[in-house]
């Protein structure tokens, strides 16, 4: 039914469609800014189009660019990978108005659960818990003060359009309210356009545990073991791994049931992410990425299942190769090697990658769009490669990290590779179980030196 | 130099000894060493090899582009993006945008502009659609329309090259 | 139990040995010669001792000096990979006497299998079907004519001590059996200081089957999925696959325990393999190797087991993690990487590798010792590298197999990798289950070329 | 030239001294080193190894070598196999075997040499034991042991360096 598609995105994720596609036999079609004219998803690809300058805006976010690619192309389909155009409501809308089959949901499922707010609705019709708080937006300080009488404080008032921190306000007591949510509302309009907020009661030392599903539309879904994402830092997650450690299994399978109930409510089609969060022997529904997400290939490790492929089954009509509980086999563990330097508060790095090799060996995966010669651009996001690994325990897994993080060469440039090492030796992580504060002003008792021998100053020269 | 010498074949003052330097060429090239020098009284004859990178590769074209035409002049694109710019003394005309390329204003119509014509700065050269939007690309220099480097109703990269005009004064 | 392991090889092998050393927690030793001084398994290794000049009759088989480095750096065990003194009973048999744990069975299990007459009679004498011909070794040729009497014409004489062809002769008829007898013990003899030679019936069209075990010499065993590697040249396995193609599960079944019935009876500790023949609908015992195969990963990939870890588990005496016949998921496929130009009469490479790119993604996994820099020496085997894919069905694994190629990028000299691309493309290796004879005089409809993008020029230059 | 100059084979005045050029390229090929230069009155030949490698990087030794005296020495191992070798007009001495380097023929006996020494080609210089084996290194060259390399009863790597020997004449 596909038989060419564009794939709307760079980096690994481009190149981790692009493979999916030739496995396939589905023809893809890169697109690419100027300065990723070198890079691996235009090589790879079985045809390239230019579509703008550097910067995304004009480029990657460019969506009638993209569009007329698709069309120059006589591509059918366009993978939209995860972020810039991915979860846009607008752009997907427009690609079903242009008979562009886009991966992924309906349009209007995108934008019902792109706003937070109204997400929290849908989920909490469906009897799927969600964390204390209003039930849609909050159109008035009073109005979020009627929440804090009911739920108590602290609260924390968030964007209903919002990610990232943005918008978001923690509320101690009643006398803040005001000024919070004044000070909410329109730092949120400022960054999305939208300046609506809702208010739930703000909960510490939580974990982070999501549910991948992937259903075809007509009510049947393949619902996969649980993720926990906890290892972050400013929300940006760094290591994910499969099964969640340390979580009893009604959570295990409470959160599986609640992601299925919800994903049934939407008539969705497509792969997507129902995420929790675990705190105080509860979990609550915090909302639902509608795409394909970075952590996905640890899901793919313990069940065997290409996400992206199952992605192409849907979309293309021939529906999904699994469904129901999907079993898992071992423990598997995705560290991000984002271009940042750990020991400069994680400030970005580009230029030149001067010697790269990544690891090989049992239980080893590595989705990465580097290779020696490469110029790591300023213009979009740090992550150069994920490397997953796969072993039969998490505790194999934790030695098997180690093991191939000490291999992962990547010369030119400062990056997380010896942070996850560090964070590998602490005993509270190898514990399992870790809650989203982890990382904040903890003190590694390793630095994550002395093991990566080859990364350091490259290898010995011919 | 040196008065007395003979029976060297002496190099001719001023005359440079191409044959030795071809054969430290040779030799440096059969060898794989990277620097031959040689100086004696006052010739000095240095060779060196090639410094090259990992791969010393190019770019490799992808293997198909939908638009073949464009991929060699990309490498010029990445470095000096912008409508227009030197090239040989000629300025090149590229699409701000991705879409196809059309020559007249509609169907049927005349072309905007045709080889030979002059052009002033801010003449219409060329439509480029995208999305059914009309993109008018306009001259930024006047001059002489030397060449069409794209054919009517091809699809366009963004910054391809579509004219080359040959600048006035 | 084992608390610091001397790796005795080289290359992809001991890396291999190296990475579980680390991942399970064992100090390791890597020996080289003066040619490798440069080479990851040098720079891998907790520690590295160089034991002589290139040639590996002065260092990787030089016995003397590879005990005196595990002596000098106080190894208690010691791991031979497979090749150089892997099936070298007097050096097993030289570690029990200086007390280091050789990874492998007894010296004398060693010294029996490796006579494959001896190793035919133990065989039969468990009752596993071993091919017509001769109990244990022809000492004349009367035997010869004795046996092709029979089990009839045409027969083959193999030399007890043989390998790789060599001692081998066919003999159509009686007329024919003196002189081959003749040549064979004299061809046996001068190659392998043994002149002894057995007879067989000489069988076509045979395929190569396989099974693993691994066993505590205790009794507990694991049987894993057969291996099928019929595509070979000269001998040499190619490709190697689980489960075997197109194979009746009388087959599959009676071969593991043909395979369970020979190592029980030997009292065997450590990894091994019991090689078949498979033709006409039978199947033959040929002989047994009492080491890891090259191949191995294929059996990793489809089971979860690491067959490194098992070797050490039961050497230290912790015993197996797994037991009876292990299940399987999926199929897997490696492909060996050659310096080797299969255009060129298959003419050995050497020098420096210029680019290196190994593939990435979901079920790939790449087991080599290269980096861009790295010089393949001329003194050793030409294995570059194994990529081993795995997906749900032989069908993906063909497909992803193609992808991985594709990417795989090896500059500065040839190796096999158009080979297995044109292979991918055949009818015959498609449909599955082909002979040893697939390839001999083979003419493949892909020449292999127009996919693999990135290995032919490099990539763009930084 | 020089008129008196009589021995040498006088590089004849402009012709270039080619195969004195060559014997150099070869030599540097074979020894690994990374630049001759000769220089004989007027006559100046240098000769350079190419630059190689995707990083430049240099010999990073293991990370805790057994014996870690020998790591920096083994780049010159790698190129000059042999027992002993020019060295800044030094023979040093290599061990030919891994093993354990014993100065004396047995416990509690004096040292086979001491620094200062003379020693005269095939005299016994230590042992290195491997397997139970004695094996007797022997001089290759006459001259004076100006330093030992490797403390007594440690272990040496294949092609390590044991002595350093001023020769004579």
């Amino acid at each position: 039914m596909i038989g060419k598609v564009l794939v709307a995105n760079r980096g690994e994720v481009a190149l981790r469609v692009i493979r999916a596609c030739r496995e396939i036999g589905i023809r893809s079609v890169a697109v690419y800014s100027t300065a990723d004219a070198d890079s691996l998803h235009r090589l790879l690809a079985d045809e390239a189009i230019c579509i703008g300058p550097p910067q995304a805006a004009s480029s990657y976010l460019n969506i009638p660019a993209i569009i007329a690619a698709a069309e120059l192309s006589g591509a059918d389909a366009i993978h939209p990978g995860y972020g810039f155009l991915a979860e846009n409501a607008r752009f997907a809308e427009i690609c079903e108005a242009c008979n562009i089959k886009f991966l992924g949901p309906a349009s209007s499922v995108i934008a019902q659960m792109g706003d937070k707010a109204s997400a929290r609705q849908v989920a909490a019709a469906v009897g799927v818990p969600v964390t204390p708080g209003s039930d849609g937006p909050c159109r008035s300080a009073s109005e979020v003060k009627r929440i804090g009488a009911e739920v108590g404080y602290p609260l924390v008032i968030k964007a209903s359009a919002g990610g990232g921190g943005k918008g978001m306000r923690v509320v101690r007591a009643e006398e803040e309210v005001e000024a919070a949510y004044t000070s909410a509302s329109r730092e949120a309009g400022a960054a999305f356009g939208d300046g609506s907020v809702y208010a739930e009661r703000y909960m510490k030392e939580l974990r982070h545990v999501e549910v991948q599903v992937v259903a075809d539309g007509f009510g049947k879904m393949a619902i996969f073991p649980e993720r926990d994402c906890s290892v972050q830092r400013r929300y940006q997650k760094l290591i994910e791994e499969s099964p969640a450690p340390e979580l009893p299994e009604t959570a295990r399978k409470g959160m599986k049931e609640a992601a299925a109930a919800l994903v049934d409510s939407l008539g969705y089609e497509g792969a997507g992410t129902v995420e929790f969060v675990y705190v105080g022997g509860e979990f609550y529904f915090i909302e639902m990425n509608t795409r394909l997400q970075v952590e996905h290939p640890v899901t793919e490790m313990v069940t065997g299942v290409d996400l992206v492929a199952e992605q192409f089954a849907v979309a293309s009509g021939e529906g999904l190769s699994v469904a129901g509980n999907v079993s898992s086999r071992g423990h598997a563990m995705e560290f991000r090697i984002n271009a940042e330097d750990p020991r400069r508060n994680f400030l970005p790095q580009t230029g030149p990658i001067e010697f790269y090799n990544p690891p090989g060996g049992p239980g080893v995966r590595v989705d990465s769009h580097l290779y020696a010669g490469f110029k790591v651009a300023p213009y979009y996001d740090s992550l150069l490669a994920k490397l997953i690994v796969h072993a039969r325990t998490r505790e194999a897994v934790l030695r098997r990290g180690a093991r191939a993080l000490d291999e992962f060469a990547v010369a030119g440039l400062e990056t997380t590779l010896p942070l996850h090492l560090a964070i590998l030796e602490d005993e509270d992580f190898r514990r399992g179980g870790v809650s989203t504060t982890f990382l904040a002003g903890r003190e590694l008792k390793s630095d994550g030196r002395g093991l990566p021998r080859l990364a350091a100053t490259g290898l010995p020269s011919a | 130099m040196n008065d007395g010498g003979e029976s060297l074949p002496e190099p001719e003052k001023g005359a440079l000894p191409l044959d030795d330097v071809g054969r430290l060429v040779e030799l440096l090239a059969e060898s794989g060493v990277g620097e031959i020098r040689v100086r004696q009284g006052e010739l000095e004859i240095t060779v060196k090899a090639r410094i090259e990178g990992p791969a010393g590769a190019t770019v490799e074209p992808s293997a198909a582009p939908v638009i073949a035409q464009t991929t060699a002049p990309l490498a010029e694109a990445v470095s000096e993006p912008g409508p227009a710019e030197r090239n040989g003394g000629m300025h090149v005309a590229r699409s701000p945008v991705v879409g196809t390329f059309y020559r007249a204003p509609a169907p049927g119509e005349e072309p905007y502009v045709e080889v030979g014509d002059r052009v002033g700065a801010g003449q219409a050269l060329c439509i480029v659609e995208a999305m059914k939007l009309m993109n008018e690309i306009l001259a930024d220099v006047s001059g002489e329309v030397v060449e069409v480097l794209v054919e009517d109703a091809k699809g366009v990269e963004y910054d391809q090259p579509l004219f080359r005009i040959r600048p006035e004064g």
